[in-house]
């Protein structure tokens, strides 16, 4: 049985997250697959996946470089396709273990996101499936223009040793709106 | 009263000292040319012509005098290092600023109230350990105390106990202290212009003509110069200096930056530095809370400020003492440093017999401006490098006898 | 006194009344008014003592700037009484007072300004002994110095910091501001425009004649979607590359703009005369905001000193407002106000041409002395010019110069997205303002690629006026103030000057001119006409001091905001903290030191040492950094970084990683194991795993080889099984490995599936001991742990922390890089020369190894011992010295209790020559004393390493 | 803050990058002598006009190179490993 940080015994557990100004949904224990370096394209090509530009997102392939890719659906079976393989078909990336995954949203969205990220993430600015690679939440991470379980907002990568830091500051950054 | 007072009072007009005389015309030859006219030129001159009768000599300043890093630093005066050959050096550099208002009969309120450098971790408080064995070896007063002691010594301290930034102690230096800045430069300018060393102010040395290992003429925008000898002690372009003569210097320069509150009544007695913070207070005898920290990440030759260092700082020093959350801040500056590989200066000989070098002074000149101007100006006089300067030969790279001080240096300069 | 009706007054709400106190003494105002507004409208002009001669000063500008101004709120020192709203029961008190304002203690001070001319100090202070400046001087100046007081039991308050962005940012929203960001605004662009103040319009909710076009600027800007307004939002400073800090209140928006248009407006400057700083005196604008903004009548009976038109301007508000109009000076020859002149004399107001040189009053203005004549009044306003607010031009790279013709300063630009207009770039007619603000709209506009025409620069024959070159002598007297932060007076000036302090800059620092509160806002001018006059020279050879951010005070809060230092847990925090760990930060981690009660800590420490020396622990070893090297280059990539060989290191065995840098420093240390042809799994120290990662990034971005690497340190956690009967415990899981002693070798590594998780197993550790490491998945890593647990429950197996386990390292002899290395020490300095490949043709720091080979060895680790009873101080404890004929030539980088051996262990670097087995060395306690010991090697338990390997 | 324009992420604040100083020529160890690789360990360019850098985005770990003026910090371009020709 898997642990995610806020399963119970989790390194997390203890941690709620944010639900009112802005709402934070953790997706960690969703699947996903990336792979990482020479080959990891033509093999997911050869999937039939076609490649995104790099920060962008298509088909589910999320890519974060030339030869740094993760797919976001259908994982599983992907695996155990990817597994069989022969050789040259690109490495692990172990984003399903290095990585925390949280979706945010709420009525106060962009100005919690202002506070948190560097990054000028306005409709006007950031469309829908962008992706960009910066820091969020005082953590290096990647945040996604992502519509989730019909809630429109971002989904935001992150370090998963670092899920009860990241969930406080975002309550932290949210707390001057649902106070005032 | 002090008597002097009575003086002004009862003069029918302001009496003129005249500490600095207008720029001459130049000559066409000196004994010695010292190209810089901060605190560390300066001092050389004070004691070339004082202490070694050599007064033929003419300081060569760009812009106004003391108008680089001896403008710009903040003033920490200690020797609490760890190489011995560094504690050596800057332990007589404290000495000399204890004597050094009565030496140039000019105040420059040399204000010894200690320096007290926290630990928050278990590795800073063992290198504190090292520098205090170093230190009380070498007679400094330094020594490592507990929490409890931090406290005594700083009352208002945030000890975030339990926390991330715990403070588990910290390294005493009792004769940690600083000096009015701009003082120490006009005394010794004061003194040296008084037996006869011309400063010239807006004079810029734009290059050297050599000849068989020697410097014959030094090439200044307001004409050329020969030359007996030549220093060159020009904080934030040692590296450009060095190389119109020729010579490779292994600096690359950083802005260092520094920002300043509004003045308020004394709470702050010592100088209080954070090593994982990277942040150091001091309050100023006119009430300022002078803030400073580290280097800026990457090589500049730029005196511009950022927020970004501003923030940085602010959160330090908020963390140390929360209450400050609510003191204004006035004015932020920054210098340019030399940074040598092993945060130790450049002194002595150049590969050119008659070029000097007081170069690499990094982020830690100020301290050494007496000791490093008298052994400078021994040097000079004698044309032998002083056996105290000898370990810091820029020649120590190529033999890996590098003098460490990194970790002495990275926290309060 | 009561104030002026309506619409005077429109920031004011009549309706509320606010009480609060100053000095004691209860006083009421208005919603909406500043503590100096409500103060000044109950005929309290007095607000504090300055700094140095403690006169009594208030008032002069009402634009918050002077330290005059300052005030003290019980948690809140320098507080700007022109500028903070007063609250129903603020409790205000002045600053820089001994005893209370009215009856200052220190108002002698003023008598003694003949004993203390500029630069006194240094001059003084020094004697009679070598410690009175830091004995008796200095304590006296600093109780002296400094304006308001610290209150040390201040709370906590919220800061907040957010990012914001736009095309165009325009700071300041007066007449230019305001027509610069609607005109931009309405052609597409997105712009947010900074105010200061509470309400929009600048100048225009003050100045004479402005109603008109405020109200129409107000309604465009209000039809604008694209154009978001702030007010009370100061715009702090510029940095590189159109990066502005804009603070409303306690939160700070960190703005980056693709253009800016600064509309700053201008600072109008105060003549210099005796006694110029008594109260009553003030700026013409400051009477102008007195009026129209609280309604307060600045004084009964008024002087008015007009060198240019808003003068007369003002004298007219004066008249409408009810002031008595004693007379308008104008100092200009042949000064006339033009139409505004013959207004105020079909008034029946009188111009007098010529100068005040002379003002009277003890804590209020009593009169003032106009070309010889003394002319009884309660108001003198100066209307004689003004400067560009240069400092965020300045900052931004402009160059303030001196245009001798007019009289003024004028600003120069650099190549840069930024922009002026309107007073700040030299106009001052409404027409001219208006036209230059749609000047720089649309530079911006076509910098934007938006819709823009081409828009020429403007003349304006007011601003031709507004300035005029007063001639500046000493007054016989003094106390004539060119920076009334600082009580510096014309002559200090022109004495430093005489010193030989001829720059600028350096009559700054001796003088301390303009290094006040205000930074030189009213002082600036004057004093560069002094210094060039004094000096012989004109200002444009003199030059101007250069402005440094920021533009105003700013808290130390808002700049910091909140505190996060970040923060990483193991997949295990909550099951160490469920078996009553100790935990302590570790970098970023938080790891436990030991399990159990506090109180007890030395005991339960020595029984995990214990327990895994004669039985069998397990310790998280979760933190250490773990990395992925893969790719058909990959033995080759870990040849260069590290120093031992790889390439053909067998798949199933580990292999030790010493990592130099290119000067031969050991910088970290760790473990590969080889899991394929093209997959190396490699740890690094806990502290090191994202320098590493970097640098091992760096070095490829060159090399270019064919190989992947991945940090992985989050992804895997591990915990090492470790005692005599360690192989019991693993033996007891489920699983496919097989750990017997033939099965599974010292230095042999697989992977293989542990109670249902998938592992990466290896035979290594740290203790000395038989030991197994175990890592997996993290999101696995509950499940091993418990695994392990159940299994070790025959032996009692024991989790230790990280106290344990220095212990347990130390008494086997491992170094700890970082604690036993420093920043020069080489792997020869480690007595690690078996560590360092010689075939290999490089490696990272491999010719500095042996360049450093080549010049002897300085020093070495040695291991050391000493039998003393565990408590003794006469041990050498960490960071003792090793003295060679009393000279310190190495130092104990290690030194600990062992409660196995029972006596103290350390490890110390050696003189070089010292480092054979046996030699005796010197060591000093920490208490002074000298100690001797003989050289042993590192391990000091088990030196045969016949534990581990059974 | 300033901004560098990372090749892969684009235009960002320069608290999202680590430098990794001046582009050193490798020596070839075999024939370089001891005073000239000393000088290769300890010297840097410190000119004052434009440097070649190396710089590293830190959230996506991409390594490439920038000129950037080392007096008035203007970045003149940035490029990718692949990209530099005008490599010194």
């Amino acid at each position: 049985m898997k642990t995610f940080p806020l399963s119970p015994g989790g390194a997390a557990e203890n941690v709620t997250l944010i639900d009112n100004v802005i709402t934070l949904t953790d997706l960690t224990p969703l699947p996903r697959f990336g792979l990482k370096g020479r080959g990891s394209g033509a093999w997911l090509q050869a999937q039939g996946r076609p490649l995104p530009q790099i920060n962008q997102i298509a088909n589910g392939v999320l890519r974060l470089g030339s030869e740094d890719l993760v797919v976001v659906e259908t994982a599983d079976d992907l695996r155990a396709a990817w597994h069989a393989a022969p050789a040259p078909k690109g490495y692990t990336a172990w984003r399903e273990e290095t990585w925390a995954w949280m979706h945010l949203s709420g009525p106060r969205l962009n100005d919690v996101l202002a506070k948190i990220c560097p990054v000028d993430l306005s409709p006007a600015a950031f469309k829908d499936n962008q992706i960009a690679q910066t820091r969020v939440g005082y953590l290096e991470a990647i945040i996604w223009r992502h519509t989730f379980d019909g809630r429109e907002g971002f989904s935001v990568f992150f370090d998963i040793a670092a899920t009860a830091f990241f969930a406080n500051a975002v309550a932290t950054a949210a707390r001057e709106f649902s106070e005032g | 009263m002090p008597l002097r007072l009575l003086k002004y009072a009862f003069s029918r007009d302001y009496p003129v000292t005249g500490d600095i005389p207008a720029t001459p015309d130049l000559k066409s030859s000196y004994d010695v040319v010292i190209i810089g006219g901060g605190g560390h030129g300066l001092a050389c001159a004070h004691y070339l012509s004082k202490y070694h009768g050599i007064t033929n000599v003419a300081v060569l300043e760009k812009g106004y005098l003391a108008g680089g890093n001896t403008a710009r630093n903040t003033t920490t005066i200690r020797s609490n290092y760890i190489t011995k050959e560094g504690i050596a050096f800057y332990k007589e550099g404290v000495q000399l600023y204890e004597e050094m208002s009565q030496e140039l009969d000019f105040n420059v309120m040399f204000s010894q109230r200690g320096q007290l450098t926290l630990a928050h971790t278990e590795a800073t408080l063992r290198s504190f350990h090292l520098r205090a064995e170093m230190g009380k070896h070498a007679g400094t007063n330094i020594e490592v105390v507990d929490a409890q002691t931090v406290k005594d010594l700083s009352p208002h301290l945030n000890m975030d106990e339990g926390g991330p930034l715990e403070i588990m102690g910290g390294l005493w230096h009792a004769d940690g202290g600083t000096a009015r800045h701009d003082a120490v430069a006009w005394g010794y300018a004061a003194q040296a212009a008084r037996r006869g060393v011309e400063i010239h102010q807006r004079t810029e040395v734009e290059g050297f003509e050599t000849d068989q290992g020697r410097i014959t003429k030094v090439r200044t925008n307001r004409g050329d110069i020969a030359a007996g000898q030549v220093m060159i002690a020009v904080g934030g372009m040692n590296y450009d200096m060095a190389m119109r003569a020729g010579v490779e210097l292994p600096i690359r320069c950083y802005p260092l930056q520094a920002m300043v509150t509004q003045p308020l009544k004394p709470w702050l007695h010592t100088l209080v530095s954070s090593v994982s913070l990277h942040t150091y207070l001091v309050q100023s005898s006119r009430g300022e809370i002078v803030i400073g920290g580290g280097s800026d990440p990457y090589q500049l030759c730029s005196t511009r400020s950022t927020l970004d260092m501003k923030e940085h700082l602010s959160e330090g020093a908020t963390h140390l003492f929360p209450f400050l959350q609510g003191v204004r801040l006035l004015r932020q500056w920054a210098g340019i440093t030399d940074m040598t590989p092993d945060y130790s200066p450049i002194m002595g000989a150049s590969p050119l017999k008659n070029l000097w070098l007081d170069c690499g002074w990094g982020t830690w000149g100020f301290k050494a401006t007496p000791v490093a101007g008298k052994y400078m100006a021994q040097t000079i006089a004698n044309g032998r490098v002083a056996p105290i300067l000898e370990p810091f030969t820029m020649e120590r790279f190529a033999r890996f006898e590098l003098l460490n001080e990194m970790g002495a240096t990275a926290a309060s300069h | 006194m009561t104030r002026l009706p309506a619409p005077w007054g429109h920031r004011i709400n009549r309706d509320k009344p606010v009480s609060f106190r100053f000095e004691g003494t209860k006083f009421t105002g208005f919603e909406g008014d500043v503590i100096a507004s409500s103060l000044a409208a109950n005929d309290q002009w007095m607000l504090s003592r300055s700094f140095k001669y403690h006169r009594p000063r208030g008032l002069m500008s009402m634009a918050g700037s002077e330290a005059d101004t300052l005030v003290q709120l019980p948690s809140d020192p320098n507080v700007q009484a022109d500028r903070h709203q007063i609250s129903e029961g603020l409790l205000v008190t002045a600053q820089n007072v001994n005893g209370s304002l009215a009856n200052d203690r220190d108002a002698f001070m003023d008598k003694l300004g003949r004993f203390m001319p500029v630069g006194f100090y240094y001059r003084t202070f020094m004697g009679p002994t070598r410690n009175a400046w830091l004995k008796f001087w200095e304590p006296l100046i600093r109780k002296k110095a400094g304006l308001g007081v610290l209150d040390t039991n201040a709370t906590h308050q919220n800061y907040e910091k957010a990012n914001l962005f736009c095309d165009l940012l325009v700071v300041g929203g007066g007449a230019a501001g305001l027509t610069a960001a609607i005109e931009a605004a309405e052609a597409g662009a997105d712009v947010i425009l900074a105010e200061m103040e509470p309400e929009i319009g600048g100048a225009l909710t003050y100045r004479r004649d402005s109603s008109d076009l405020l109200h129409d600027l107000r309604n465009r800007a209000t039809a604008c979607p694209n154009l978001r307004i702030m007010t009370d939002t100061l715009v702090n400073g510029w940095y590189e590359d159109n990066w502005l800090p804009l603070i409303r209140g306690n939160k700070l928006f960190k703005t980056r703009a693709v253009e800016v248009i600064l509309a700053t407006g201008a600072i109008e400057q105060p003549a210099t005369f005796r006694n110029n700083d008594l109260p009553g005196i003030m700026l013409g604008s400051a009477a102008q905001r007195l009026m129209r903004h609280y309604a307060v009548k600045p004084g009964n009976r008024a002087v008015v000193l007009a060198a240019n038109p808003d003068g007369y301007r003002v004298a007219l508000d004066l008249l409408d407002a009810g002031v008595e109009l004693a007379t308008v000076v104008d100092p200009r020859a042949g000064g006339s106000g033009g139409d505004l002149a013959n207004a105020l004399h079909t008034k029946g107001v009188k111009t007098l041409t010529g100068d005040i040189t002379e003002a009277q009053g003890k804590k209020h203005l009593k009169s003032v002395t106009a070309d010889g004549t003394r002319i009884p009044c309660d108001l003198l306003v100066m209307s004689v010019g003004s400067v560009p607010m240069w400092q965020l031009p300045c900052q931004a790279g402009a160059k303030l110069s001196y245009d001798q013709d007019h009289a003024r300063f004028n600003l120069t630009l650099p190549d840069a997205p930024l922009h002026i207009a309107g007073s700040v770039n030299g106009l001052s007619s409404h027409d001219a303002v208006t036209t230059d603000a749609i000047r720089s709209a649309h530079q911006v506009l076509a910098q934007l690629d938006l819709p823009h025409r081409d828009i020429a620069g403007v003349e304006d024959t007011e601003a031709v006026l507004a300035n005029f070159e007063p001639t500046i002598t000493a007054h016989p007297k003094g106390k004539d103030f060119i920076d009334r932060d600082e009580d510096i007076q014309v002559k200090d000036l022109q004495n430093a000057t005489r010193e030989g302090y001829r720059e600028l800059e350096l009559i700054k620092r001796f003088t301390t001119v303009g290094m006040g509160p205000s930074q030189g806002r009213h002082s600036a001018l004057a004093a560069a006409r002094i210094v060039a006059k004094a000096t012989d020279r004109s200002i444009a050879e003199t030059g101007v001091t250069t402005a440094r951010p920021p533009f105003a005070p700013e808290t130390l809060g808002v700049l910091s905001g909140h505190h996060h230092p970040a923060e990483r847990r193991t997949a295990l925090h909550q099951e160490h903290l469920r078996l009553g760990a100790d935990m302590r930060p570790v970098g970023a981690w938080w790891r436990p030191y030991f399990y159990g009660d506090k109180t007890d800590a030395r005991c339960l420490i020595d029984e995990e040492v214990r327990a895994v020396r004669e039985n069998a622990g397990v310790l998280d070893v979760s933190t250490l950094g773990g990395l992925e090297v893969r790719g058909p280059d990959a033995g080759e990539f870990l040849n260069r970084i590290y120093t031992m060989a790889y390439k053909k290191q067998p798949v199933g065995r580990c292999r030790y990683c010493l990592m130099t840098n290119e000067m031969g420093t050991v910088i970290d240390d760790g473990v590969a194991l080889r899991l394929a042809d093209d997959l190396y799994y490699v740890t690094a120290t806990t502290g090191a795993v994202a320098r590493v990662y970097a640098d091992m990034l760096f070095w490829n971005a060159q090399w270019q080889l064919d190989v992947d690497v991945l940090n992985v340190t989050s992804a895997f956690s591990g915990f090492n099984i470790t005692g005599p009967n360690a192989r019991q415990v693993v033996e007891a899981l489920n699983s496919n490995i097989d750990f017997s002693h033939e099965g599974f070798a010292y230095l042999e590594g697989c992977e293989g599936r542990v109670a249902g998780v998938p592992v990466r197993a290896m035979r290594i550790g740290f203790t000395g001991e038989l030991s197994y490491e175990l890592h997996c998945p993290s999101s696995h890593a509950l499940t091993l742990w418990q695994a392990i647990m159940e299994a070790g429950k025959s032996v009692s197996l024991r989790p230790y922390g990280l106290e344990a386990s220095r212990i347990l390292r130390l008494e086997k002899g491992h170094i700890l890089i970082g604690q036993d290395t420093d920043a020069l020490t080489s792997p020869d300095e480690l007595g690690f020369d078996w560590a360092v490949s010689k075939s290999k043709p490089f490696f990272i720091g491999k010719r500095a190894i042996e360049m450093r080979r080549n010049k002897g060895l300085p020093r070495k680790l040695a291991g050391l011992s000493f039998d003393a009873p565990r408590d003794s101080q006469d041990v050498p404890q960490e960071s003792c010295l090793v003295l060679r004929d009393n000279v310190p030539v190495g130092h104990v980088t290690s030194s600990l209790y062992s409660p196995t051996l029972k006596k103290h262990i350390a490890l110390a670097y050696v003189h070089g020559d010292d480092s054979d087995t046996g030699t005796q060395v010197t060591l000093k306690c920490r208490n002074g004393k000298r100690v001797n010991a003989p050289v042993e090697g590192h391990a000091f338990f088990d030196p045969d390493n016949k534990r581990q390997e059974v | 803050m300033k901004i560098l324009t990372c090749p892969m992420n684009g235009p960002r604040n320069i608290n999202e990058f680590q430098c990794f100083g001046p582009v050193k020529n490798d020596p070839d160890p075999a024939t370089t002598s001891d005073a000239d690789w000393a000088r290769h360990l300890f010297r840097v360019d410190n000119s004052r006009g434009v440097i070649t850098e190396w710089w590293r985005h830190v959230p996506s770990n991409y390594f490439f190179l920038a000129e950037r003026n080392a007096t008035t910090n203007e970045v003149i371009r940035t490029f990718t490993p692949q990209d530099a020709e005008a490599r010194p």
